[in-house]
């Protein structure tokens, strides 16, 4: 469509193929003689200009970049979709079978001590939730899962947990002395 | 065809017999020698050719590999079948052997014809380049968690699992008001009592079995006792197995 | 200094940014409603005519590549990997034009054995891969070309290859040269 000088086409495919900011004395020792370094990349900006790619300065060099008012549209985002921690899940777990639940019970099922940032993540996740006071000296925070907990679980009540006795086929006799009932009793 | 025989450059062949990337290879060369159509060329001549440059190279360097030399044996058991045939059935063996040999020839010219079509397309990396520094633009987003059921219910049976585990080296919780309950119980709720109260008004209120009562009522007695002596309390008791009474103060002061 | 519509833009900076050829799939979505991607890219091809830089089908999609007459200039700037040698080539052929094929079927097409190194050339470019194996006994591993194959040599399908009894004529019209030119040649 264009006509271009040698000089120019050169020089596109050079700084076009380059892995780096071309320099520009890298340049000059490229161009056929007699031809004029600034005027051949003039040549080149103006060739592209308001285009989807344009010559910028980059450094000591030169170099290609797709014009930036494109790189909205451009924008990809991939979704890498975070895994909780361990802690945190087995947290949860504890929380979603024993709601309402101190964290000191939390702690004394998971035989661990609860750290405050798993605490955070749930809390920050809108998985867990204050529900109250244990009516116990102290009154320590009773905690529950939030209904964004079910959404993100895909349940529809809690009752959809499979039964603690389902799951816990040899641990069912030895938990009946502290923590019992699970979330589908009544 | 008149030049084939006029022109054998066997010995060339002889010296650069390792630049033939075996003996069809040489055999295709030695068959474009004769510069006509593959499809008529002269399986005979071909033969004789590729013996003679076998037979030059034996005289010069005896250590021949073995494929070189398998072919010469059947070029020359084909060179019989096609020069004297012993009978109609080797003649026609001869002839579909030779129809083969051909065969195979325009496989592999067809073969170097389509490398040296590619060859001469312009290749990326060598004679045409791509973008050398292409940019990027996608972005990790990893604001979503990734939850499901199956890592929860696992997760729970770990945890329980583990504290069911430890569980079994704990000793048994003791379930009894140890003297020190009662002693902070008394001091806390002793103030508020003006005069002499029976001391089983100050033992807690979840008392499950009888043994529990007793261990109570005992632990109370004890802090009764603990708070009399630094004169804290005094304590009566009006008739033996009757009910003790506690009040705040030292026994001298309301006497 | 081209008045350049919104979608040949975008189109234009998606195939730059990018190293590897840009599928058409992709290329579609971008696109803004009611443009059209073959008048597009016809507009955007047009507009490289004749530039350091071409717009060019290769595999499933399209890419920029460099102007091919550069290549002797380009050579001396950009680093070029060595040339496979003429064996490799021919393997290279036997694959593209018998696959999926067994090593002793391509060692039976060329009257010689392959050896480690050539097999390890055409794997290391990308050229050649495992495609299955052979239901016969030994169950021999099957080799293809690989989808950089086509984007190597600038090819938009393996259709694209000559066919051979086409090469054959060729090569007999030419005589007993050494390389002569393929068709694709101007």
């Amino acid at each position: 469509m264009t006509d271009y000088p040698h000089a120019e086409r050169l020089l596109e495919a050079v700084i076009f193929a380059s892995r780096e900011p071309v320099p520009l004395r890298a340049l000059a020792t490229l161009l056929p003689d007699g031809a004029d370094l600034d005027a051949t990349l003039a040549a080149i900006h103006a060739h592209h200009a308001g285009g989807g790619i344009e010559l910028v300065e980059a450094g000591q060099g030169v170099m290609f970049r797709t014009a930036p008012d494109l790189a909205f549209a451009l924008r990809r985002v991939v979704e890498v979709p975070r895994r909780l921690p361990r802690v945190a899940m087995e947290t949860l777990a504890i929380v979603a079978y024993h709601q309402p639940v101190t964290r000191a019970q939390i702690e004394e099922i998971r035989g661990a001590s609860l750290s405050q940032s798993t605490l955070d993540a749930l809390l920050e996740a809108d998985l867990v939730a204050p529900a109250g006071h244990k009516e116990v000296p102290g009154r320590p925070t009773l905690w529950a899962t939030t209904p964004h907990f079910l959404v993100q679980f895909g349940l529809k009540s809690l009752r959809d947990l499979p039964r603690q006795t389902d799951l816990l086929v040899e641990a069912a006799s030895s938990s009946a002395d502290t923590h019992e009932p699970g979330p589908a009793d009544p | 065809m008149a030049d084939i025989d006029s022109a054998p450059p066997t010995e060339a062949f002889i010296v650069q017999l390792d630049g033939f990337a075996g003996p069809l290879d040489l055999l295709l060369d030695l068959a474009r020698a004769q510069k006509v159509d593959l499809a008529n060329i002269s399986i005979l001549a071909l033969v004789e050719q590729y013996l003679a440059i076998i037979e030059g190279a034996r005289r010069i360097r005896l250590e021949l590999a073995a494929d070189w030399l398998v072919m010469a044996a059947w070029l020359a058991w084909l060179k019989s079948r096609l020069l004297l045939p012993e009978d109609e059935t080797a003649a026609e063996e001869g002839e579909i052997a030779a129809d083969v040999l051909a065969a195979r020839l325009r496989a592999l010219e067809a073969i170097r014809a389509g490398a040296a079509w590619l060859n001469a397309r312009p290749q990326l990396g060598q004679d045409v380049f791509e973008r050398g520094a292409p940019e990027d633009f996608t972005e990790i987003d990893r604001s979503r968690l990734k939850l499901d059921l199956p890592a929860l219910l696992a997760a729970y049976l770990a945890a329980r699992r583990r504290s069911g585990a430890k569980r079994q080296y704990r000793p048994k919780p003791i379930l009894y008001w140890t003297a020190q309950q009662a002693l902070e119980r008394l001091t806390r709720m002793l103030g508020s009592v003006p005069g002499w109260t029976d001391i089983a008004a100050f033992l807690p209120e979840r008392r499950e079995t009888p043994l529990a009562h007793r261990a109570a009522l005992s632990s109370t007695l004890i802090a009764g006792l603990e708070l009399a002596r630094g004169g804290d309390a005094s304590l009566r008791q009006d008739a033996p197995f009757g009910p003790i009474l506690i009040r705040p103060g030292a026994e001298h002061r309301n006497d």
